[in-house]
């Protein structure tokens, strides 16, 4: 097995802390009632990792997850509130679907990594105690791979424009919704939600299976 | 070792959060009766006997809140003033953690403001709280790029992503001289993360107190300390980054650092008494298409006068 | 403080809020004594139970003008102004020493309705959705948005009748889309407004013009107060309170003026939208009709104004803007028209048309217009739509001016005291 | 804390978005699990810049290329929720049949 690094039996606490939480609060993400509550576990589970890896001494990583992840995830529970019917959890929820196979292929997949994890020999090259890696980063982003963190930022920026034609109310021809209908309440049936035929006002403009 | 690294940084931490709360309590009750507001009894004492008030008040409960979020954003509010507090350095040695990017530290924190606020306006299951949380999420993915920028500006001179380092790069010259865009635009950042005065969106008088409309008690009492440290957090932040921190003829320099912290606490706390509320929709307009371009600029002004 | 104002409340609240000891706040979560001004009419009540339970513990309830309700045990009734302001700060001391005890909780506290689980995991209704936690309607797209398209869920809602920026009152069922206002019901008209007893007086005999325009100066400083409270500036709404109760014919409103207009509060604050068509101002009347560019004003037909070179002040756009413009230009007219007349000692020469603050009065008096608000509101931002309300003096006028207390027989002397003084 | 210990965290945090990348109908929901998988790829990766990589830059390089990727996955994600929902009011997996309108 691998030689740990160098450190105290207060990282080791900690690190035991936070892996429970992190490992806790993913598996919380989906199953709690509330869509906004799952997205700010979420975003706990990240700050656990985050700190992690501040006690790993990548510490702008770190400190980047933090607000990274701060960022995305209230713009996931927006996201959430705006489009979930439910988001404040005041019902049960429990929308999955194919769910054995689900549970199934994630058991699968944990037991293949950790198998590899405990398996597989790694070499044992710890980070060197000299080594500043804000500064080492720093240097790799702005000098050997800067086509790589150029492209990476070329990418979010067509992104950007991408997402905003995408999501916009009038396309290149003519209005977003033109000609579209929702799917009906009934494979097959009449299209549901739209107001102005909306005969049944309980539903909504939502439509949403059982499995 | 354990006093030193520990014990020592977190009581200087509490140390500030307590002063800092009670400063800004005070010194925004005498901005008010200076501008007219009625008051009678003791600047110094009111700000006690309002928290006592508050501390015999029972914390009250509205219909199917989410109970752990709701009494743990104002605590979340209060660490991250902590958090923020504790990267402001008041000398060169002296500073809670000297953390190597205690600047993105900083941005993370600004993040993380919002989360805790839309989460405390979102968990009290009541109508105006909620529309506070929403409209602070607007205007705090409108704040937080311009935030970026501008403290991308004041890192790039001292190259180096550490306040310490910042305020040392300061040196000859303050960042405000340096980048005379830079302040301005971080103190409007500052009114929007502290949701104070002009930018209280969130916690309106329109939406009846918002995201703090329906608390009482003890946790009102906790989330009034926390807005009011997180102001004195962004001012020792603003402080560090331009106004050259602990850098000054004649006094120490832990006085240099609080005399201008008072000072962007003044500026802060008159700008919340003397301008009306932003309309959100303008607010936001205002942030992405005037300030955030100016961002840029001063952005590439830093940038140009690195390479100088 | 929480005030819940009953009819003719107001006049209280704007007592208080110079009182140095008081703070009044918005919320009454926020409170510890919950003070009822005035009469609250009978179909109140409910509201008012609710809102009373509201206050954390422990709090009290202090009774202005106003029966207390028969089962509340040690309550205090109170009748004079200006002992109002101690009786309050007793009550409060009292309260927080222990010698008061807190008053009990009148509702039951449970759900508006039994939780139901009819659906297969417990949830409310059919499907993952639907059905009526609490007894509410989940929030759900039930309308097309009138923004962007971008249907989301709506959220519908009561509010009132003693939501502090409504005028005293009214309360509204209203549709949010966000921050959107998308359809709104007003329920409950406000309270009919007491005007100033010079004016009823103006329709008996003819008047003093001074006298006529001071009072309409005041009710629009008034007004005021209550949009700059709404607007977040907390200064320039007490400035304009106290300039309206030391109001005479010297006062100016430079002052005021410059400030809002050195704050930004013409072009920062929430104060876009609000238009009103030509009819619908017609409908509304007064200010609000000339901001829209109505040129109609009834003291153009009396001979009194006309001797004082009267002409009507309009604006163009008629929107919240407008309406503020306008009732600063039309202070600033009475103002100098109060002037003018007591250096000339001119009189009325109507009584059968008065212009009054609210509107016209020719046969009837201005009626309440608060059903207008259905067709302005929808589609203006929360706080541009609380905006607009305070803007617009919606409310009926009452058929009893301002303080019952006093007959309406000596208006003059009357006026002279100051509005907080004794009554 | 030793490199094995940080893998089976990952592997752990794997699994469970892969169980939610799977298993959700809701859009969003499904967004999460594969933030939650790239969760557990950017820690490995930190894990083996720690352990075995003796610190090469690269290893930073990559977390900093997975962050970018998931923001790009969601703003991909939550623009095409959009569109769809512009269109068809629909927010889970199943209300979509076609790729058309």
């Amino acid at each position: 097995m691998i030689e740990s690094m160098s450190h105290g039996i207060g990282v080791d606490i900690a690190f035991l802390l936070l892996a429970t939480l992190a490992v806790v609060t993913a598996w919380r993400v989906f199953r709690t009632d509330s869509m906004v509550r799952a997205s700010f576990f979420l975003l706990v589970s990240f700050i656990a990792v985050g700190v992690i890896m501040i006690l790993l001494a990548a510490e702008y990583l770190g400190v980047a997850m933090f607000f990274m992840m701060a960022v995305e995830m209230t713009v996931m529970a927006l996201f959430m509130v705006m489009f979930m019917m439910n988001p404040a959890g005041l019902n049960p929820m429990n929308m999955v679907h194919q769910e054995r196979i689900s549970i199934g292929a994630g058991v699968v997949s944990f037991l293949v990594l950790s198998a590899m994890a405990l398996l597989a020999v790694f070499p044992d090259r710890p980070v060197s105690a000299g080594l500043d890696p804000v500064r080492s980063l720093g240097n790799e982003m702005l000098g050997d791979s800067m086509l790589i963190f150029e492209s990476a930022g070329l990418v979010l920026l067509t992104t950007m424009i991408g997402v905003v034609v995408l999501s916009s109310h009038r396309g290149r021809y003519g209005a977003a919704t033109e000609g579209s209908l929702p799917p009906g309440l009934e494979s097959g049936g009449d299209p549901a939600g739209k107001p102005e035929e909306d005969e049944d006002g309980e539903d909504g403009g939502h439509h949403h299976h059982h499995h | 070792m354990i006093v030193e690294e520990l014990v020592l940084p977190v009581l200087m931490v509490f140390f500030m959060l307590a002063a800092g709360a009670y400063t800004v309590a005070v010194l925004d009750r005498v901005i008010a009766g200076a501008l007219g507001t009625p008051q009678t009894g003791s600047v110094w004492i009111a700000p006690l006997a309002r928290g006592a008030w508050l501390m015999t008040q029972h914390a009250n409960a509205t219909e199917a809140p989410d109970w752990r979020a709701w009494r743990l954003a104002p605590a979340l509010y209060l660490s991250l003033a902590a958090i923020g507090l504790a990267v402001v350095p008041w000398s060169g040695s002296l500073v809670a953690t000297d953390l190597v990017t205690s600047v993105v530290l900083w941005g993370s924190v600004e993040a993380l403001a919002t989360v805790v606020i839309f989460l405390h306006g979102w968990s009290a299951n009541a109508l105006f709280a909620l529309i506070g949380g929403y409209r602070y999420v607007a205007l705090g993915l409108s704040y937080i790029l311009i935030s970026m920028f501008v403290l991308i500006g004041v890192a790039l001179p001292a190259e180096s992503l550490q306040f310490t380092q910042v305020v040392a790069s300061q040196e000859e010259l303050w960042n405000v001289i340096r980048q005379p865009l830079g302040l301005p635009l971080f103190l409007i950042v500052g009114l929007g993360m502290t949701f104070w005065g002009p930018l209280n969106l969130a916690d309106s008088a329109d939406l009846a107190g918002g995201t703090a409309a329906e608390i009482s008690g003890p946790p009102r009492l906790v989330w009034d300390v926390a807005r009011a440290a997180m102001l004195v957090a962004f001012s020792g932040v603003a402080t560090s980054a331009f106004l050259g921190g602990w850098l000054g003829p004649w006094l120490p320099g832990p006085l240099w650092v609080a005399i201008k912290m008072l000072a962007v606490l003044l500026v802060l706390l008159l700008l919340g008494r003397l301008l009306p509320r932003l309309a959100p929709e303008r607010c936001v307009t205002l942030m992405w298409v005037i300030l955030l371009p100016l961002s840029f600029i001063d952005l590439v002004w830093a940038g140009v006068g690195a390479l100088l | 403080m929480f005030p819940v104002l009953g009819v003719q409340g107001d006049k209280a609240l704007r007592h208080l809020t110079l009182s140095p000891d008081i703070e009044l706040v918005d919320s009454p979560r926020h409170a510890s004594v919950l003070l009822v001004a005035g009469e609250i009419p009978a179909d109140r009540f409910e509201p008012l139970r609710r809102v009373h339970d509201q206050l954390p513990y422990p709090f009290t309830t202090l009774w202005f003008r106003c029966e207390p309700w028969p089962h509340l045990e040690n309550v205090t009734r109170i009748d004079d102004l200006d002992v109002l302001p101690a009786a309050l700060v007793t009550a409060y001391h009292e309260l927080m020493e222990g010698r008061r005890e807190s008053s009990p909780r009148i509702l039951l506290d449970k759900p508006p309705n039994p939780w139901e689980g009819a659906g297969d995991f417990g949830q409310g209704g059919e499907g993952m959705m639907g059905g009526v936690p609490y007894g509410r309607p989940m929030a759900m797209n039930m309308e097309d948005d009138i923004r962007d398209g971008l249907t989301l869920d709506s959220l519908t809602f009561r509010l009132g009748p003693f939501f502090f920026a409504f005028p005293p009152g009214m309360a509204a069922e209203i549709t949010l889309q966000g921050d959107l206002v998308q359809t709104w019901k007003t329920q409950r008209a406000p309270y009919p407004q007491s005007l100033d007893p010079v004016f009823f007086a103006a329709r008996k005999r003819l008047v003093p013009i001074a006298a006529l325009e001071l009072a309409r100066a005041r009710h629009h400083l008034y007004r005021l107060f209550h949009a700059l409270h709404l607007a977040g500036l907390e200064s320039a709404s007490l400035s304009a309170l106290r300039l309206a109760n030391n109001l005479s014919t010297t006062s100016t409103l430079d002052g005021l003026r410059r400030y809002l207009s050195r704050s930004g509060f013409f072009r920062l604050a929430a104060i876009k939208g609000g238009e009103l068509g030509p009819e619908q101002a017609r409908r509304i009347g007064g200010p609000a009709a000339r901001a829209a560019g109505l040129d109609e004003d009834l003291r153009s037909d009396d001979a009194g104004y006309r001797r004082l070179g009267f002409s009507p002040v309009c604006q163009a756009s008629g929107d919240t803007r407008a309406r503020w413009r306008q009732v600063l230009a039309e202070i600033d007219q009475s103002l100098q028209l109060a002037r003018q007349a007591e250096r000339d000692d001119v009189s009325t020469s109507e009584v059968d048309r008065i212009e009054t603050p609210r509107g016209p009065w020719l046969e009837k008096r201005p009626e309440d217009a608060s059903a207008l608000l259905d067709e302005i509101l929808p589609g203006q931002e929360w706080g541009d739509a609380l905006a607009t309300i305070a803007s617009l003096d919606v409310a009926a006028v009452a058929e009893a001016p301002l303080d019952t207390q006093t007959t309406g027989e000596s208006p003059i002397t009357e006026l002279s005291d100051d509005e907080g003084g004794p009554a | 804390m030793t490199l094995a210990t940080l893998l089976l965290l990952a592997a752990a945090l794997i699994g469970i978005g892969i169980y939610g990348a799977l298993s959700q109908q809701s859009f969003v929901m499904l967004m999460m699990g594969l933030e939650l998988i790239l969760n557990g790829v950017m820690l490995a990766a930190v894990a083996f810049w720690a352990f075995s990589g003796a610190g090469a830059p690269e290893g930073q390089l990559l977390t900093i290329i997975v962050m970018a990727v998931m923001a790009i996955e969601m703003t991909m994600g939550f623009a095409l929720v959009v569109a769809v929902f512009r269109g068809k009011q629909a927010d889970t997996t199943e209300s979509l049949t076609g790729l058309k309108h």
